[in-house]
């Protein structure tokens, strides 16, 4: 639904078609829930192909079994509301959550997700736009500004992780941050799991929400702070908005903890990280780089690779590739969501809630998306040989045609019909 | 008794003292004599015409001599071949007789003094045997002659002319035609057809052309700067002359056009009704209509005939300077805007004649058919029309290359005449 | 005012004697950088534009070809394009009008990039010394239709995938088999066209057909003139649009002599600009409005381009004699 | 009284006409030809103006036309015979309501002359360099059938049966086929109808070829011969206009024509 509504977007906006046109042709795209092949089959591919495997948090590898699609769809184990966050995953709607089987035993990071568990992550293609997440809904019916919904989750693999759930405990705070603004306005908590977190985006750029949680355990103060970055470019309108857009900056300077997805060279509005892309990310802290910072990149099958912010606070993976259907099933368009996670740990001194703590553990999640590299269905050998076999042909042919045409006479002959 | 009787042996009087000679005189003496304000620069002329018709000079030409009966050869392959083209079209009527010794009297003046010509002793011109003769198949007493000319012991070479113009195919056939013709005078000279030469005749031809359309231009200009009789009398002289001499000929009387024309000179009174010549081709000595017409007081501004503005008018374009475009761009030069009435159908000949008549401000208009041309002669009727429609005075004219009509005609191109300057005071 | 009027008939004499090739040759040099390169120098203008100024040339391009949103516009789902999306179709369409307005078929004769970089391998085979072929009179009315055919498959076939007939890998269905795609981005360097998709079958038709068509396009153009502009759907689109346009070849009948110089030299092989002595807005469908045909007429104001009624070039003999003497002197 | 005269010096008669200020006939003398133009010319015009009482000053211009025009030197102008004779048409034919075309037979020549409705000549033909269907032929005939030039008229009607067919349009053929037709027993009306028949298709041709607009005048020595004029007005299916001197019609507009351009000169003088 939100796909379409994009399009109308689009097609209202009325102007400057640019890049490869994903945009106009995505969310029409839905792939069955069955279509992602089962990790046994994509560990075999990943051994064959020596891929490089990323390298997994020990604790959540060691827990990550290799699970059937069947499985996984079914799956509905109740993940530990142990860890820190203070939205904790609770799989109470079984059946519709996308919780892993097995046991959970970091309860996994919270993060916004662009699409509700129940619907299988990623396998709808061309959900999100640029480095952040798409899928809007259309605000208060035709003609009012697009809007988004997010589903806050709980999980470390984007695949498996179930709705997020409030706690009591715990101060949650949600802002949202239009584009080119320095501060964010609150977000309501909304009421039901499903229905997400909603909000209209009249303005182009990137929105950005923060949900934030302080809990305190013991003497050890957890902030975490899960983000999403959504990308809303229209085909036209204010072409001067759109170049303010993109060079707004994308850090909110009150947030206690944010991973900014760095802008690739050249990137324009509707972005799309391909699986082979290197991408840099930048661990802030009230807008500072900070450094030391563990960050792991989780891919959509849940491998993940773990590497520690430079002094700039930036960090660099390669996205993975991991997406090995069928010939007959594949989709270019195949959206796959990734997930980066930051954690650093501070001896921090202070109180929270009349409380003292000593240290804090930070947290900071980054939802995005990647699509498969055009490396892997395109193929410069078959177009350039097709097209010189052609073009010899031709030209062949042309050739022989101008010189049977050289000769002197051509006989003519008429059709024996009775 | 017998030896009273003796065999008188023939004592051949030299040309210039030939009837022949004494045609081409009388003709020349009327143009030059009976004319006031003739242009200086036509002297070049009168002397060509009296040094070649009257006096029997030989003309001289580089490499070999390759005759045309016809502007459908294309002349510039000739040239590009390092010969030289002359076009035997003839206009003597001493030769004309010669000609009905051996074709039909209803046969058309014109074939017949060709043919004449070419099977006398004396040819005048005195251009010396062609080498080999192009005959367009054209019109039929010229397709005809092809066979008589052969018979004659010439060398003929049949050039394949369509009789439609308007469709494609004609169009590809003829320029195959051409290039066949091409590869015969390859053939016959034994020379290579390159770029080079064939960009060099075309210049040549080019230049030839360009200086004709200034003349042309210039009798635009009301009243006259020249009269018909001398123009026809430079078209006349390329049938034969050196093309570089010609054509620095004309660009000297364009020059003197030139100041004639700053100097406000008037070659005839304003009142002189001006004529737009059409028909069968006036060729020196047969300027009997045109001169019948300048005589009478009117003047020969255009014409639309095959021995002036046909011939020389139509310029070749060439997008892409290689010899196979070259090539075909002269094979439609010489098919697309010819107004010839063998084709089967003319309209662009009327068109012309329409263009000519609004754009040389033209009061009347002069249809010479030879008889026996049957092609002109039943053209005659959907021009007329045309003419008619358009409120456009026409005078048709049948005759030949005999002079006895010459006082009925005077009667009528002088009624003509007078009427057109009556339509004139009226308008006024 | 009798002095200007002296003035601009001087102008008008002097634009008259033009070399029309050479100024021809560097517009198209100056119109190809800018639309191919002028995206560096941060120039669009929009995408609206009536000729092939290739969208995927994402680096430099400065501005798009409209045919590229006017098929995403169409193949959209259905229950949009039926209410208030079609406006912006409208729109764009209205948009796409004013540009085209402005020169009529000007744009492929003078702008189109894919258009001078045809001439250009004429221009290649020419240097050569290889003759160019034409099509026979039935050919050409034969294949004069596809133009139709493809403006009207290139509606209809987004039409389909926005109702769901059609995959969306045919889309948008011109710009898969259009040349362009694939010429015009290698000319920044971005030779990403040049795949073959095997993500599904109808990618890999596409793609592979794509490719196809670009072969024939290197081959077609090197011996035909201009050959790719008489399959143009952008040029049939023109055609159905031409009657306001402000840019008109205009001929007048009474004066042409029907010589065939026009002829001989269009690059289209367009009979009637000979032919025709009663029309008097001379462009046809297949017309690219070079001007070549103007150039090379030998008579006085038969031909002429007019700007919103005033003669902007007109043949000349003068100019004729001088344009072909000069060809006749070259490489002398 | 000023006076203007017009002279039609044709290949078998010559013809004068004088007319006053107002273009009124004041008289028309009609002479053979003979053998010597110049001398006869001048003579006829003398006889006339005798005749009128007239002195040769009185005569103020004078133009000459017909095949002689050129030899009569006196002449203040001359005119071709086509232009002489379509004005004079139209200045007869006035009174006629008007006339638009003109046959003119004369002795060597015939002509079909198309004239606008004010008088100019829009078209016109001539018969080609025979004799055939001219005043000639009927001349040639009437030797052969031993009558009077004037009597073939009155004989065309005495025919008892149709005309016959003279095929030869050459002047020297027919005149054997006519010996012809008279040694198998032919009576000469019917001869006489045939030739006049003959020469009416001929001359028929001439002026369609001209185009025919209502009225007809027909003019020329010929004229005078009722027997031809019945023969043309049934070839051509309409009326003619015959005047009452038809051959003096051209010399009347050579006179015409004379006070024409005198008094167009004068206009011009005074201005």
């Amino acid at each position: 639904m939100s796909k379409l509504n994009l399009c109308v977007v689009a097609m209202l906006a009325t102007l400057s078609m640019n890049g490869h046109c994903e945009d106009y042709r995505s969310g029409e795209r839905r792939v069955g829930q069955g279509g992602r092949p089962g990790e046994a089959q994509a560990a075999e591919w990943r051994a064959k192909r020596g891929y490089p495997e990323g390298k997994a948090d020990a604790a959540d590898a060691a827990a990550t079994p290799p699970v059937s699609a069947a499985e996984h769809r079914h799956g509905g184990a109740p993940a530990a509301a142990s860890g820190a966050p203070a939205i904790s995953g609770k799989h109470e709607e079984g059946a519709h959550s996308g919780g892993r089987p097995g046991g959970m035993r970091s309860g996994g990071a919270v993060w916004l997700s662009d699409s509700p568990p129940m619907r299988g992550d990623g396998s709808r293609s061309g959900s999100a736009r640029g480095g952040g997440m798409g899928g809007m809904d259309m605000g208060g019916g035709r003609g009012g500004p697009p809007m988004k919904r997010l589903w806050p989750r709980v999980g470390n693999d984007p695949q498996k992780s179930g709705f997020a759930r409030e706690d009591a405990e715990a101060a949650t705070e949600i802002m949202l941050v239009s584009p080119g603004k320095s501060e964010g306005e609150p977000l309501k908590m909304p009421a039901e799991n499903h229905a997400g977190l909603a909000f209209e985006m009249p303005a182009q750029g990137y929105y950005r929400v923060y949900l934030t949680n302080r809990k305190l355990q013991g003497d050890k103060l957890s902030i975490s702070v899960a983000k999403a970055e959504v990308a809303n470019f229209g085909h036209g309108g204010d072409e001067e908005e759109q170049a303010r857009a993109m060079l707004a900056p994308r850090f909110l300077e009150s947030a206690p903890i944010e991973i900014v997805r760095e802008r690739q060279p050249g990137e324009k509005q509707f972005f799309q990280l391909k699986s082979g892309d290197e991408q840099a990310y930048l661990v802030l802290q009230k807008g500072l780089p900070l450094q030391g910072a563990r960050v792991r990149f989780v891919s959509h099958q849940g491998w993940s690779k773990e590497a520690v912010s430079d002094e700039q606070g930036r960090v660099v993976f390669q996205v993975i590739r991991d997406y090995y259907p069928q010939w007959s099933e594949f989709q270019k368009r195949f959206k796959a969501a990734c997930l980066v996670i930051a954690e650093a740990e501070a001896a921090e001194s202070g109180s929270y809630k009349d409380q003292s703590y000593s240290s804090v553990r930070y947290q900071a999640t980054l939802s995005g998306s990647y699509q498969p590299s055009p490396d892997d269905y395109m193929s410069y050998a078959w177009g350039l040989g097709i097209g010189l076999l052609i073009v010899l042909f031709c030209g062949v042919a042309v050739y022989l045609y101008r010189r049977r045409r050289v000769k002197p006479f051509q006989e003519l002959r008429f059709n024996e019909s009775k | 008794m017998e030896s009273d009787a003796k065999v008188i042996p023939i004592h051949p009087s030299p040309y210039n003292l030939s009837r022949q000679a004494a045609e081409a005189q009388t003709v020349l003496d009327h143009i030059v004599d009976d004319f006031s304000d003739n242009p200086e620069s036509m002297r070049y002329f009168y002397d060509l015409f009296r040094r070649v018709y009257c006096q029997g000079e030989e003309l001289k030409h580089e490499g070999l001599l390759v005759g045309t009966t016809c502007i459908h050869a294309p002349e510039e392959l000739i040239y590009a071949f390092g010969a030289t083209p002359v076009r035997l079209c003839n206009g003597s009527y001493h030769y004309d007789q010669r000609g009905a010794d051996f074709m039909p009297a209803k046969s058309c003046s014109l074939v017949k003094a060709t043919l004449g010509m070419l099977n006398s002793e004396t040819v005048i011109p005195k251009i010396g045997k062609p080498d080999m003769i192009v005959n367009p198949t054209t019109c039929d007493q010229k397709k005809k002659a092809s066979a008589m000319m052969e018979n004659m012991g010439y060398s003929v070479y049949d050039l394949e002319l369509p009789s439609v113009k308007e469709s494609e195919a004609s169009r590809v056939y003829w320029q195959r035609s051409v290039r066949q013709f091409a590869e015969r005078l390859r053939e016959l000279t034994g020379r290579k057809l390159t770029r080079k030469n064939l960009k060099e005749a075309m210049a040549k031809t080019g230049r030839a052309q360009a200086a004709f359309r200034t003349l042309h231009n210039f009798r635009r200009q009301s009243p006259s700067l020249i009269l018909g009789k001398d123009a026809f009398l430079v078209t006349n002289a390329y049938f034969f002359d050196d093309i570089g001499r010609w054509t620095a000929a004309v660009e000297k009387l364009n020059e003197e056009l030139a100041q004639r024309e700053k100097a406000g000179f008037k070659a005839v009174q304003s009142k002189a009704p001006r004529v737009l010549f059409t028909g069968s081709p006036p060729i020196f000595p047969n300027l009997k209509l045109p001169l019948l017409i300048e005589e009478s007081g009117g003047v020969v501004v255009a014409d639309e005939t095959c021995s002036a503005n046909r011939m020389l008018y139509d310029m070749t374009a060439v997008d892409e300077w290689l010899v196979n475009d070259m090539v075909d761009s002269l094979a439609d030069k010489y098919l697309k805007p010819c107004t010839c009435p063998i084709f089967t159908r003319n309209d662009d000949r009327r068109r012309r004649l329409l263009d000519l008549v609004s754009s040389f401000n033209v009061d009347g208009v002069v249809y010479q058919a030879f008889a026996g041309c049957q092609v002109y002669e039943m053209e005659y009727r959907s021009v007329a029309e045309e003419f008619n429609k358009a409120g456009i005075p026409l005078l048709y004219v049948e005759t030949d290359y005999s002079p006895d009509d010459k006082g009925q005609l005077s009667t009528r191109i002088e009624a003509f005449l007078e009427s057109l300057k009556n339509r004139r005071k009226q308008r006024a | 005012m009798k002095a200007s009027n002296t003035r601009l008939q001087a102008v008008r004499d002097a634009v008259n004697r033009v070399d029309l090739k050479n100024f021809r040759f560097w517009f198209q040099i100056v119109a190809f950088v800018l639309f191919v390169y002028g995206g560096y120098f941060a120039i669009d203008l929009g995408s609206r534009l009536p000729f092939f100024s290739c969208g995927y040339n994402d680096e430099g391009r400065a501005g798009i070809c409209y045919l590229l949103p006017l098929q995403h516009q169409l193949s959209q789902p259905w229950p949009r394009l039926f209410s208030l999306a079609s406006i912006a179709i409208l729109t764009g369409f209205l948009t796409f009008t004013l540009w085209f307005i402005v020169l009529n078929k000007g744009w492929c004769g003078y702008i189109c990039p894919l258009g001078t970089i045809q001439d250009w391998i004429t221009a290649l085979r020419r240097r050569i010394g290889i003759r160019y072929s034409t099509y026979s009179e039935s050919q050409f009315e034969q294949l004069t239709k596809v133009k139709y055919l493809l403006l009207a498959l290139m509606i209809l076939i987004p039409l389909g995938v926005g109702g769901g007939l059609f995959s969306h890998d045919v889309s948008p269905p011109f710009c898969l088999i259009c040349p362009a795609r694939m010429v015009l981005p290698a000319f920044t360097g971005d030779v990403s066209q040049f795949t073959i998709d095997f993500s599904s079958k109808t990618a890999m038709v596409m793609t592979a057909l794509g490719i196809a068509v670009t072969a024939l396009f290197l081959v077609g153009s090197f011996v035909r003139k201009r050959f790719f502009c008489f399959f143009c759907p952008m040029s049939a689109l023109h055609y159905l649009l031409s009657k306001p346009a402000l840019l008109k070849l205009k001929k007048d009948g009474n004066k042409c002599t029907r010589c065939g110089d026009c002829y001989r030299v269009c690059d289209m092989g367009i009979k009637e600009i000979a032919d025709d002595v009663t029309t008097v807005n001379i462009m046809t469908d297949d017309c690219t409005m070079c001007l070549k045909c103007v150039s090379s007429c030998p008579e006085n104001g038969t031909l002429k381009a007019t700007f919103a009624g005033i003669p902007i070039f007109e043949s000349t003999e003068e100019g004729f004699i001088k344009r072909m003497g000069k060809g006749l002197q070259h490489g002398k | 009284m000023i006076y203007f005269a017009g002279i039609d010096v044709g290949s078998t008669a010559i013809k004068v006409a004088v007319v006053d200020e107002n273009g009124k006939v004041a008289g028309v003398h009609v002479t053979s030809s003979g053998s010597l133009f110049h001398k006869n010319s001048i003579d006829a015009l003398n006889t006339l103006l005798n005749k009128l009482g007239l002195q040769r000053d009185d005569v103020r211009y004078l133009i000459a036309t017909g095949y002689g025009r050129k030899l009569f030197k006196e002449a203040d102008d001359s005119i071709s015979e086509i232009t002489a004779n379509a004005i004079g048409a139209f200045e007869t034919g006035k009174a006629y309501g008007g006339v638009r075309t003109i046959i003119n037979i004369g002795g060597q020549d015939s002509k079909a002359i198309q004239i606008d409705s004010t008088g100019n000549v829009v078209n016109f033909a001539m018969n080609d360099k025979c004799a055939a269907g001219t005043g000639r032929f009927l001349d040639v005939a009437a030797r052969n059938l031993e009558l009077n030039l004037e009597d073939l008229g009155d004989c065309h009607f005495q025919a008892s049966s149709a005309p016959l067919n003279i095929n030869s349009t050459c002047t020297v053929f027919a005149e054997s086929e006519i010996i012809g037709l008279l040694a198998k027993g032919h009576g000469k009306a019917e001869i006489i109808a045939g030739i006049h028949y003959s020469i009416a298709a001929r001359t028929v041709r001439l002026a369609k070829r001209v185009g025919i607009e209502d009225r007809v005048y027909f003019d020329g020595g010929p004229a005078l011969n009722k027997g031809l004029v019945a023969a043309i007005q049934d070839e051509l299916g309409r009326e003619l206009v015959v005047p009452e001197y038809p051959q003096t019609t051209t010399a009347f507009g050579a006179a015409i024509m004379a006070r024409n351009e005198f008094m167009a000169e004068q206009s011009l003088e005074k201005a």
